[in-house]
C-alpha cells in the first residue's frame, strides 16, 4: 500500500525532525514540538488526518535520519535537510521542495575582531558532522587555501557548548540555524554572523523516492502554505476567504471549487485544513523564526517571489 | 562365611548377557573382549588394579559409555543406540558411584523422589511413601528432610543406594562405593549392600573389600589392562588364586 | 565413530529419527539448520525487498570517492581530496593510537592502585578501595564527558595567553594546555642527530647488557651488583655527552600563539587526551582489581616460605610472588585491552576521529550508506578481538602451570 | 620455671597460666596508628601524601556543595546569588529534576505510575535476590513485567492482560504435555500462547487505549534515568533465557548446534556496543518488513539483548563447567532425559553458582545503558548534553549535572555489586 | 627404641633460649609464658591438640609471627625488630610446611636453588651441586628438572626438606610435615627426617607421629591452650604422663 493509506490507517503522522534546534523543531519547556519544519508536519496531519496533533515527532540526528526514512520508520523527513544532487538521486530521496533558502555561515565571538571568513586562516572550526556543512567548509577553505582545523560536534547543543567554552574560534552552520544558536545565548550580542555565506543550502521536506501520490501530497502540502501566503489566505481570514473569496484560484486552493483534493486522494478541504494548522507560510515564518522572534531572521531569500525573494510556489491550477 | 553367599538364591534366568564387547578411548583399548553372563540374583565382585578398565566396564552396562564392538543385552533388551532401550535398561538398573553424586540442591527426600515423580512417573505422595520405605531400609527416615551437605559420608553413600532402589531396579551396579569414606563409614554402607544382597537384588559390585566379597559374592572378577583376567567362586578366588598376575595384586591388596 | 551393535541394516523406521541416538542429532541439527536457513533467508529478503522498494543497492565502491571532510588529528597523510577507505584507514590508526596509550596507562593505573590497595597502609589502601568503587561503579561515557568537559571548559582558551598580561602562561615556556589540547614541543632534527639518537639506542642495548651481565655474574661467582643507578646512568649519560659533543643538533620547535592557534610543536588534541585518560583511569580500576586479585591468589604459604628461606621482602615479590600472580593477572589483563579498544568506540562523543567516527560516523552520514559503514566497522572490531584472543591463548598455554 | 632444662627433662605444669590482657603498646590506638600508618618511614611518606589528596579533595568539593545554591530559575541567577563565590548551582537539578529522571516527554502528571512500578521492581526482585524469602512471593515476580509494562506505557489493560493470559495458556499446555516429552511440552506451549495472543488480538477492541484507565504514553516519550532503568532491567531479565540457551548450546555435542551458538557468542562479544546500537539505530529496520513498526525503543532493546545474552551465556558456561561430572551421570543413569537433567538437576545449580556473575554482567550492562545516548535516544545522558546544557538557562552547568548522573548511577551500581559480594560470600558458606 | 633416641649425640651448646614470651592475636592470648632451652643436636617433638599454639610456637622462632613480650634467642642472636637479626637467624634456621609452600612457577631443582643464590649468594653451579646432593639425600635427584605439580605430595614434602636444607640450616623447624599426606607417603617423609636426625641435626617439630616420636625424640612437648603443659622423654611421656590432659589428649591420639 502507498505510504497515504499507511499514514490513514495508522491514524497518525511519523515525521522525522531534528533533535533540537530552536525555530526549525525542538521541544519546548512542556515538551511540545515547535518550529518551521514541525509547522509543515502539522500542515501534512491536517491536509491527510484532519488533526494537525496527530504526529509522532521522531526526533532524528543526522546519521539517522535517511535510514529512518529509507526504512519506513517515518513517512517523511522535515530535518533541516540540504537538497542535493546525490541525496536525491544515489539515496534514492525525493525532496518535495523548500521551505528555507539558506547559506552557510560562520558565527565568531565580538572579542576575536575577525570581519571576513577569509581572515579565518588557522581557526579552529566547530562541526557538525554528517551534514553538507562539512563537505562545504572543506571546500571554501581549499579554494581560498587557507587552513582550518575542524572540531566536529554531533549536535547542536554539542557545538554550541564547544564554541562558548572557547575550544572552537568559530562555529559554522546554516545561517538561520547561526542566528537560532546565537538567539539562545545569554549574551548575543557578543557574537557576530560573518558576511559571507558560502554554499546554497535550500532545505526542505523529502520523502522516500518511487511513492509519487504521497510525494504530492507533501509537495502540495508545502506549496498550499505558500500559495496562501502569495494570496492572502490566512489562518485568521481563512473561513471568510474560504466563503467569499472572489479569486478562483483561492476557490481552488481552499477547495470550494475544482476537485484538487480528490486528484491528490484526500478531501476538498485539506488546503484548508493545512492552513488552519499553524498558518500560512508567512505565518509560520513569523512566529517561530521571524524577526520578533528572538531569531530574529528577515525573510531575506525566503520572501515570496512578488516581494524579490525565492519562494515561488506552481500554480493550483 | 563362604556359606552365607551359597545360601542366598541365584535363578537361571539370564540378567546380563555380554558377548565379545570392546571398547576404546580414541585409540585407547580399555576393554577387550569382554564376555560375561550374569545370572539373576547373582552378586559379582569386580577387582583388579587401577585403570583396569573396572569402572569403564560397569559403566557401559548402563550406557553411561557406549561400547563399540560386542554386544550387551540385559534383561532380554539389546543394548542399541534406541533411546527407547536405553531408557528401558536404565529403569531396569541402578547405579551407586564412589561420591555419591547426590543432588546438593535438593532434600534426602527430593532425591530419592525425583526420578520415580519423573520418569516412572509415579504421583509425588505415592512415590514419596516408597522413598521413605527405602530411607527406612537404609536406616536414616529421620534425614529426609535435610541436604545432603548435611550429612556424613556414609550416610550419603545409603541415602544414594536408597535413591536408585526407588526406581525398583532389578540389577544394581556398584563402583567402588566405600572408597571415599571413612573406616567408620565403610561398615554401614557395607551392611546395608549386604543386607540388598540377602533380599537376592543381582548386583555387580567394584570393590576391594575382600571381606564383602568373601561374605556376599558368588563370583569375584579380576580384570587387569581391559580383560578377564580371572573368575571363580571367592573362597578359592582368595586361597587359590590361577593367574600370577591375580597373586600378585591379591599379595599387594591383601599384604596392605 | 562406528556405534553399538545395533540391529541389522535396512530395518531403517522413521520413529528412529527421534529415538535413535545415532539419527537423532541429526535431525535436531537438521532442524536448526533449517530454522537457520528460514530466519537468515526471511531477514534477507526483507533486507533486499526493502532495498529494492527504497531503489538501493549494497555496493562498497563509494569507499574509493573523495571524502570531501576534513580530520583534525591524523597519522597519515590526508586531506578532503582523499577517498574515503583513507578517512577510514586514518580511523584505524587513531583507535589504535589511543587505544594503544590507554592500555599503557591503565595498566600504570590499575597495578599502582593494586598494589597500593594492598598496602598495609591503611589510609593509602582505604584511598585505592575508594578509587576503584568510584570509577567502576560509574559509566565510562560519563566518565569521558567529564573529563573532555574539563579539558574543554575549564583549561583556558588559547587566546587568554595573548595579551601583556596574559591571564595563562605556559609551563616552563614549553608546553601549552589549552582547551584544544596541549601543545609541547616538537624536536627539530638538526645534522648530527642521528649520532645521538644511535648513541641512545646502543644505551638501551647496553643496559640490557648490564642487567644480563648482573645476573650472570650472580649466577657464576655470587656477587650482586647494584642495577638501579648503573642502569639510569647508561641510559643517559652517553647520550647527553654525545648531545653536547655533536654539538646539540637536537633543537626544540617550541609551540608559539599564532593567529588563532598556537602554532608549531605537537598538539595532543583535548578528545584524544579526554578520552586516552578517561579510558585509562576506567580500565585502570578494573585492572587494580585484577591486580589485587593475582596477588591475593598466591598463598600466604608461598611467601611464609619464602621469608622463612631468607628472602627479603623485595626479593620475594620479584621471584616468588609476582612470577605467580602474572599467570593470574595477565589473562584478565588482556581482556581489559580488549574492553578498552572496544570503549574506544566512544570517542564519537568527543569528537575523536576513530573508526566508529569516521566510517562509522562522518562517512556513513555523507553516504547514506549505513548497511556498509556499519557491516565494516563490525568486520574491523571483530578482527581485532579474534586477534586479541589468539594472542591469549597462545600466552595461556605458554604459561600454564605444569601438572600431574 | 627455670627448672626447664636438657638436664632435667620432665617438667609439669603445675598451676594454669590465665590468659592476660596484651601490653598497651600491642594494643588501642597507638598500636593502630604505628601499625597502619606509620609502619615505616616510607609509609609514613605515603600517609602525608594520601592526606594532602584527601585534602585536596575535600577542599575543592566541600565549600562548593556547601555555598550550593538550591533554589534560582537560571545559571545568571545564580551565578548572581554566588557573587563569586565558588558554589553549585544545584538548582539546576530542582529545577529539571523532573526531565533528568523521567525524561522531557513524559507526562508529568502520570510520574507516579513509573515511580510505583519502580517501587514494585523491589517487591518482585526480592525474592529472586533472596532465597530465604518465601517461594510464594515468586507469583508477584512473574506478574510483575505485565503490570509495570501497564503501568508505564498505559493503554488499556487488555493488553497486559491477553499477554498474561498467553503465557499462563502456555504455561498450563507446558505441563500438561511435558510430561509426554519436553519438545512437545514447549512447543505446544509456544503455540497455545501464539494462539491466544491471536485470537485476544482480534477481540481487543481497536479504540481501546483511548478510553483506558491510564492513558497511553508512546515509549519514545520515555526518557531520563527512567530509561536507563528500564533498559537495563528489561534486557538483563530478557537475556538469562537467551544465556542459557546459547550455555546450553555451545555446551552441546552436535556440532553444528555448537557452532552457530559460538559464532553467536563470539561475534557478539567482539563488537562494541555502540556499533550494535547503530545496527538498531539505522540497519535493522531495513531487516523487518517495511509494514511492521518496530519503534526504536524495541530495536535498542533487542539489540542490548542480544549482547548481554551472549555476555551472560558466558558467565553461565562457566557455571556449567563448575558442576562435577558426576552430576550428570547421577542424573543419566535414574532414568531422566536430557531437559529433565538440566531442568531438575543441572541449571538450578549452574544457575546459583553463576548469579554473582550475571549480577556483574548486569551492573556492567547498566552501566552500558548510556550509550544509547550516542544514537538520539533521550536518557538520562542524553538529557544533559541535549535539552538541558542546550537551553538558554542552563547552558554551562556541567558539574551538578554530571555529578547527579553520576551519583544516581553509584547508588545503584555500586548497591548491586555489594550485593553481589554478600551474596558470593553466602553461597561460600552455603550447604552445598 | 627409645635408645636409637639416646644414641644421637646430644651437645651442652644452647642453639635455642626462649624465655617468658607471650603472644596475642588481637587481644587473645595465644602464647603465654613460654620458656624452653634446647640444646644443639636436641630433637623436640611437639603435641597437642589443635588451636594449642604449637605452629604459633615454632613460627616465633623464626620470626614468621612477632611475639610481643619475652625474648627468643636462636645461637646467640636475639630476635629482635632489627632486620639484619632477623635475616641472620632466618638464614640459621630451615623450616617445613604442612602444605609443602614449593614455589609452583620453579622447577625443584630451582627451587631447591633460588635462595642459595639470592641470600646466600652461592655460585649457579656450586648452588646446584649442593641441591643435587640433598636431592639425592631425600632420594629423587631424578625428580630434579620437573615442576612441584608433577610430584605426588610425599616427594614435594620431600623436595621441601631438601630445600631448606639447601640453605644449610643448623635448626630445622617442622609444623605438621606429614599431616597432609597419604599413608604411604607418610613414611618415605617421616624415613627423610629420620635420617636427618641421625645426622644430628637440631629439630623442632610439630607432629602426631607418635611413633616418630619414640623413635628420635629426645623430648616430647606437650601445649594446650598456648602454655606448655608437660614435657618429658618420650618413654616417659607416652607410658606415663603425669598431666589429667595429658593423659586425656594421649588417650585419644594413641586409641585411634
Ligand atoms: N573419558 C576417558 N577418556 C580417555 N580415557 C579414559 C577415560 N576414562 C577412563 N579412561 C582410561 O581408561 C582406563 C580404564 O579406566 P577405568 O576408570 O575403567 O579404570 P578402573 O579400573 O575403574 O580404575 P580405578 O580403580 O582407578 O577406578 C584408564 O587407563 C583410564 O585412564
Ligand atoms: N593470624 C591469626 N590471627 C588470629 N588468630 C590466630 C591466627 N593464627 C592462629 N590463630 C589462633 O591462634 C590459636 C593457635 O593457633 P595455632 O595455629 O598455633 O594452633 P596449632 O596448635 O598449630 O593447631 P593445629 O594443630 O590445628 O595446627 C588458634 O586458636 C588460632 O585460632
Ligand atoms: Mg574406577
Ligand atoms: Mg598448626
Amino acid at each position: 500500500a502507498g505510504t497515504l493509506d499507511d499514514v490513514k490507517a495508522r491514524g497518525t503522522l511519523n515525521c522525522g525532525v531534528n533533535t533540537g534546534l530552536v525555530g526549525f523543531a525542538a521541544p519546548d519547556a512542556n515538551g511540545e514540538w515547535k518550529g518551521v519544519d514541525v509547522a509543515v508536519c502539522r500542515a501534512v496531519a491536517a491536509a491527510v488526518l484532519n488533526d494537525p496533533t496527530a504526529v509522532e515527532f521522531v526526533p532524528t540526528t543526522g546519521k539517522t535520519r535517511f535510514t529512518a526514512l529509507a526504512s519506513g520508520e517515518i513517512d517523511m523527513l522535515s530535518r533541516v535537510t540540504t537538497w542535493t544532487f546525490s541525496r536525491d538521486v544515489d539515496l534514492k530521496f525525493t525532496f518535495v521542495g523548500v521551505n528555507y533558502y539558506d547559506g552557510q555561515g560562520f558565527m565568531v565571538p565580538k572579542a576575536l575582531g575577525v570581519s571576513s571568513a577569509r581572515e579565518l586562516d588557522g581557526a579552529t572550526v566547530c562541526v557538525q558532522t554528517g551534514t553538507t556543512t562539512e563537505l562545504n567548509l572543506a571546500d571554501f577553505f581549499r579554494t581560498n587555501n587557507i587552513s582550518y582545523e575542524p572540531v566536529p560536534v554531533e549536535t547542536t547543543a554539542e557545538g554550541q557548548q564547544q564554541y562558548l567554552a572557547g575550544s572552537c574560534d568559530t562555529y559554522t552552520t546554516d545561517a538561520s540555524a547561526l542566528a537560532a544558536t546565537r538567539a539562545s545565548f545569554e549574551a548575543p550580542g557578543d557574537h557576530v554572523i560573518l558576511p559571507e555565506i558560502i554554499s546554497k543550502e535550500p532545505l526542505g521536506p523529502l520523502v522516500r523516492h518511487g511513492d509519487d501520490e504521497w510525494a504530492d501530497v507533501v509537495r502540495w502540502t508545502l506549496n498550499a502554505l505558500i500559495t496562501a501566503e502569495e494570496l492572502g489566505v490566512t489562518s485568521a481570514n481563512l473561513d471568510e476567504m474560504a466563503a467569499n473569496s472572489e479569486n478562483p484560484e483561492v476557490a481552488r486552493l481552499l477547495g470550494t471549487e475544482g476537485t484538487l483534493g480528490e486528484m491528490l486522494g484526500l478531501d476538498a478541504a485539506w488546503a484548508k485544513r493545512a492552513i488552519a494548522a499553524e498558518g500560512n507560510y508567512g505565518e509560520i515564518f513569523a512566529r517561530h523564526i521571524g524577526e520578533e522572534t528572538p531569531i530574529g531572521l528577515a525573510r531575506g531569500l525566503n520572501a515570496q517571489w512578488t516581494d524579490g525573494g525565492l519562494l515561488y510556489s506552481p500554480p493550483f491550477r | 562365611m563362604a556359606e552365607a553367599a551359597t545360601q542366598m538364591k541365584v535363578s537361571d534366568e539370564i540378567a546380563i548377557t555380554i558377548t565379545k564387547m570392546n571398547k576404546w578411548y580414541g585409540s585407547f583399548h580399555v576393554l577387550r573382549d569382554i564376555d560375561l553372563v550374569v545370572n539373576r540374583g547373582e552378586r559379582i565382585v569386580i577387582c583388579g588394579p587401577s585403570g583396569s578398565g573396572k569402572s569403564t566396564l560397569i559403566r557401559c552396562i548402563n550406557a553411561l559409555e557406549e561400547h563399540q564392538q560386542g554386544s550387551i543385552e540385559v534383561d532380554g533388551t539389546l543394548l542399541s543406540s534406541d533411546l527407547k532401550n536405553i531408557d528401558k535398561i536404565r529403569s531396569e538398573v541402578g547405579m551407586c558411584f564412589q561420591h555419591f553424586n547426590l543432588f546438593p540442591h535438593l532434600t534426602i527426600l527430593e532425591n530419592c523422589t525425583l526420578a520415580p515423580i519423573w520418569v516412572r512417573k509415579t504421583p509425588k505422595k505415592e512415590a514419596e511413601e516408597t522413598a521413605m520405605h527405602f530411607l527406612e531400609k537404609v536406616k536414616i527416615p529421620d534425614q529426609a528432610n535435610k541436604y545432603p551437605g548435611q550429612l556424613s559420608g556414609g550416610q550419603q553413600q545409603r541415602v544414594a543406594i536408597a535413591r536408585s532402589l526407588c526406581m525398583r531396579p532389578r540389577i544394581m551396579l556398584f563402583d567402588e562405593p566405600t572408597s571415599a569414606l571413612d573406616p567408620e563409614m565403610i561398615k554401614e554402607v557395607l551392611d546395608t549392600m549386604i543386607e540388598l544382597a540377602e533380599e537376592g537384588m543381582t548386583m555387580l559390585c567394584v570393590t576391594h573389600e575382600m571381606g564383602f566379597a568373601r561374605q556376599v559374592a558368588n563370583r569375584v572378577i579380576f580384570m587387569d589392562a581391559g580383560q578377564i583376567v580371572e573368575q571363580n567362586e571367592p573362597e578359592a578366588f582368595f586361597n587359590n588364586p590361577q593367574s600370577p598376575r591375580t597373586q600378585l595384586f591379591l599379595s599387594q591388596i591383601l599384604g596392605h | 565413530m562406528t556405534t553399538l551393535t545395533d540391529p541389522p541394516q535396512g530395518s531403517f523406521r522413521l520413529s528412529m529419527l527421534i529415538n535413535d541416538t545415532r539419527y537423532r542429532s541429526l535431525t535436531f541439527q537438521a532442524i536448526a539448520l533449517l530454522l537457520l536457513i528460514v530466519s537468515i533467508a526471511y531477514l534477507a529478503n526483507n533486507l533486499f525487498a526493502n532495498l529494492a522498494a527504497a531503489g538501493l543497492n549494497i555496493a562498497y565502491d563509494f569507499l574509493g570517492t573523495p571524502a570531501g571532510y576534513d580530520i583534525n588529528q591524523t597519522l597519515v597523510e590526508y586531506n578532503s581530496r582523499s577517498t574515503h577507505a583513507r578517512a577510514a584507514l586514518v580511523g584505524i590508526l587513531n583507535t589504535l593510537l589511543v587505544a594503544f596509550l590507554s592500555c599503557v596507562m591503565a595498566t600504570v593505573f590499575g597495578v599502582l592502585a593494586g598494589v597500593l590497595r594492598l598496602s598495609n597502609n591503611w589510609l593509602v589502601a582505604k584511598l585505592m578501595s575508594f578509587y576503584v568503587e568510584i570509577f567502576r561503579n560509574i559509566p565510562v561515557l560519563i566518565w569521558i564527558i567529564i573529563i573532555f568537559t574539563i579539558m574543554t571548559a575549564v583549561m583556558p582558551a588559547p587566546r587568554a595567553f595573548r595579551g601583556d598580561e596574559p591571564e595563562a602562561s605556559m609551563l616552563l615556556g614549553l608546553v601549552a594546555f589549552t582547551n584544544r589540547g596541549i601543545y609541547i614541543p616538537a624536536p627539530v632534527w638538526g645534522p648530527g642527530s642521528l649520532v645521538v639518537v644511535a648513541t641512545f639506542i646502543v644505551s638501551i642495548v647496553g643496559v640490557i647488557g648490564y642487567r644480563r651481565y648482573a645476573t650472570n655474574l650472580l649466577y657464576s661467582t655470587g656477587k650482586l651488583l647494584p642495577t638501579g643507578w648503573p642502569s639510569l646512568a647508561i641510559l643517559f649519560v652517553p647520550t647527553i655527552l654525545m648531545f653536547y659533543i655533536m654539538g646539540r643538533p637536537i633543537g626544540l620547535d617550541i609551540p608559539e600563539l599564532g593567529g588563532f592557534n598556537f602554532r608549531g610543536g605537537i598538539q595532543v588534541g583535548a578528545p584524544l587526551i579526554a578520552l586516552w585518560f578517561a579510558l585509562s583511569i576506567y580500565t585502570g580500576a578494573f585492572i587494580a582489581e585484577n591486580v589485587r586479585a593475582g596477588i591475593q591468589a598466591v598463598s600466604k604459604g608461598q611467601t611464609e616460605a619464602a621469608s622463612a628461606l631468607g628472602l627479603r621482602p623485595g626479593r620475594v615479590m620479584k621471584l616468588v610472588v609476582l612470577p605467580q600472580a602474572l599467570r593470574v593477572i595477565i589473562p584478565p589483563l588482556i581482556s581489559q585491552y580488549l574492553n578498552i579498544t572496544k570503549n574506544s568506540s566512544l570517542a564519537i562523543a568527543v569528537g575523536y576521529a576513530d573508526i566508529t567516527a569516521t566510517l562509522g560516523g562522518i562517512t556513513l552520514n555523507q553516504t547514506g550508506r549505513a548497511i556498509e559503514c556499519v557491516l565494516l566497522l563490525m568486520l574491523f572490531y571483530l578482527t581485532i578481538s579474534l586477534l586479541i584472543s589468539a594472542v591469549m591463548n597462545v600466552y595461556n598455554n605458554a604459561v600454564k602451570l605444569k601438572e600431574r | 620455671m627455670s627448672d626447664i632444662h636438657a638436664n632435667s627433662v620432665a617438667f609439669v605444669r603445675k598451676t594454669e597460666i590465665p590468659p592476660a590482657p596484651p601490653p598497651y603498646a600491642a594494643t588501642g590506638p597507638v598500636k593502630w596508628l604505628r601499625e597502619n600508618l606509620f609502619a615505616t618511614p616510607a609509609n609514613s611518606l605515603l600517609t602525608i601524601a594520601a592526606l594532602y589528596v584527601i585534602w585536596l579533595i575535600l577542599s575543592g568539593a566541600l565549600p562548593w556543595i556547601a555555598n550550593g545554591i538550591w533554589t534560582t530559575s537560571s545559571l545568571t541567577e545564580c551565578r548572581q546569588a554566588l557573587d563569586g563565590v565558588a558554589g553549585a548551582c544545584f538548582s539546576v537539578l530542582t529545577e529539571r529534576w523532573n526531565q533528568l529522571l523521567f525524561g522531557f516527554q513524559y507526562p508529568s502528571e502520570f510520574y507516579w505510575r513509573p515511580t510505583l512500578a519502580l517501587v514494585l521492581l523491589f517487591v518482585a526482585a526480592a525474592p529472586v535476590l533472596f532465597f530465604d524469602l518465601p517461594r510464594k512471593l515468586l507469583v508477584f515476580t512473574a506478574v510483575y513485567p505485565f503490570i509495570a509494562f501497564w503501568l508505564i506505557w498505559g493503554g488499556t489493560i487488555l493488553t497486559p492482560i491477553l499477554a498474561l493470559a498467553g503465557v499462563i495458556a502456555g504455561a498450563l499446555v507446558y505441563q500438561r504435555l511435558v510430561t509426554g516429552s519436553f519438545a512437545y511440552g514447549f512447543f505446544g506451549g509456544i503455540i497455545a500462547a501464539f494462539i491466544v495472543w491471536t485470537v485476544g488480538g482480534w477481540i481487543i477492541p481497536a479504540g481501546a487505549s483511548d478510553s483506558a484507565m491510564l492513558t497511553a504514553v508512546p515509549s519514545r516519550d520515555l526518557g531520563g534515568f527512567m530509561l536507563n532503568m528500564m533498559l537495563g532491567v528489561t534486557c538483563v531479565t530478557l537475556s538469562v533465557p537467551i544465556g542459557i540457551a546459547l550455555a546450553l548450546g555451545r555446551q552441546s555435542s552436535m556440532p553444528l548446534i555448537k557452532m552457530i551458538c559460538v559464532v553467536f557468542i563470539e561475534f557478539i562479544r567482539g563488537v562494541p556496543l555502540i556499533t550494535l546500537l547503530f545496527v538498531a539505530s539505522v540497519m535493522l529496520a531495513y531487516f523487518f518488513p517495511p509494514e511492521s513498526t518496530l519503534d526504536l525503543f524495541l530495536r535498542v532493546v533487542i539489540m542490548i539483548t542480544m549482547f548481554s545474552s551472549a555476555y551472560i551465556a558466558e558467565v553461565i558456561r562457566g557455571g556449567l563447567a563448575a558442576l562435577p561430572k558426576g552430576q550428570y551421570e547421577a542424573a543419566d543413569s535414574l532414568g531422566l532425559d536430557y531437559p529433565q537433567a538440566m531442568r531438575l538437576i543441572i541449571l538450578p545449580q549452574a544457575l546459583k553458582i553463576s548469579i554473582p556473575g550475571i549480577v556483574n554482567i548486569a551492573v556492567g550492562l547498566f552501566k552500558d545503558t548510556t550509550l544509547v545516548s550516542v544514537i538520539g535516544m533521550f536518557d538520562i545522558v542524553g538529557m544533559i548534553r541535549g535539552p538541558i546544557l542546550a537551553s538558554t538557562e542552563w547552558n554551562g552547568v556541567y558539574w551538578e549535572l554530571l555529578g547527579f548522573a553520576s551519583v544516581l548511577f553509584f547508588i545503584v551500581c555500586y548497591g548491586i555489586s555489594q550485593y553481589s559480594q554478600w551474596l558470593e560470600r553466602r553461597l561460600a558458606t552455603d550447604h552445598r
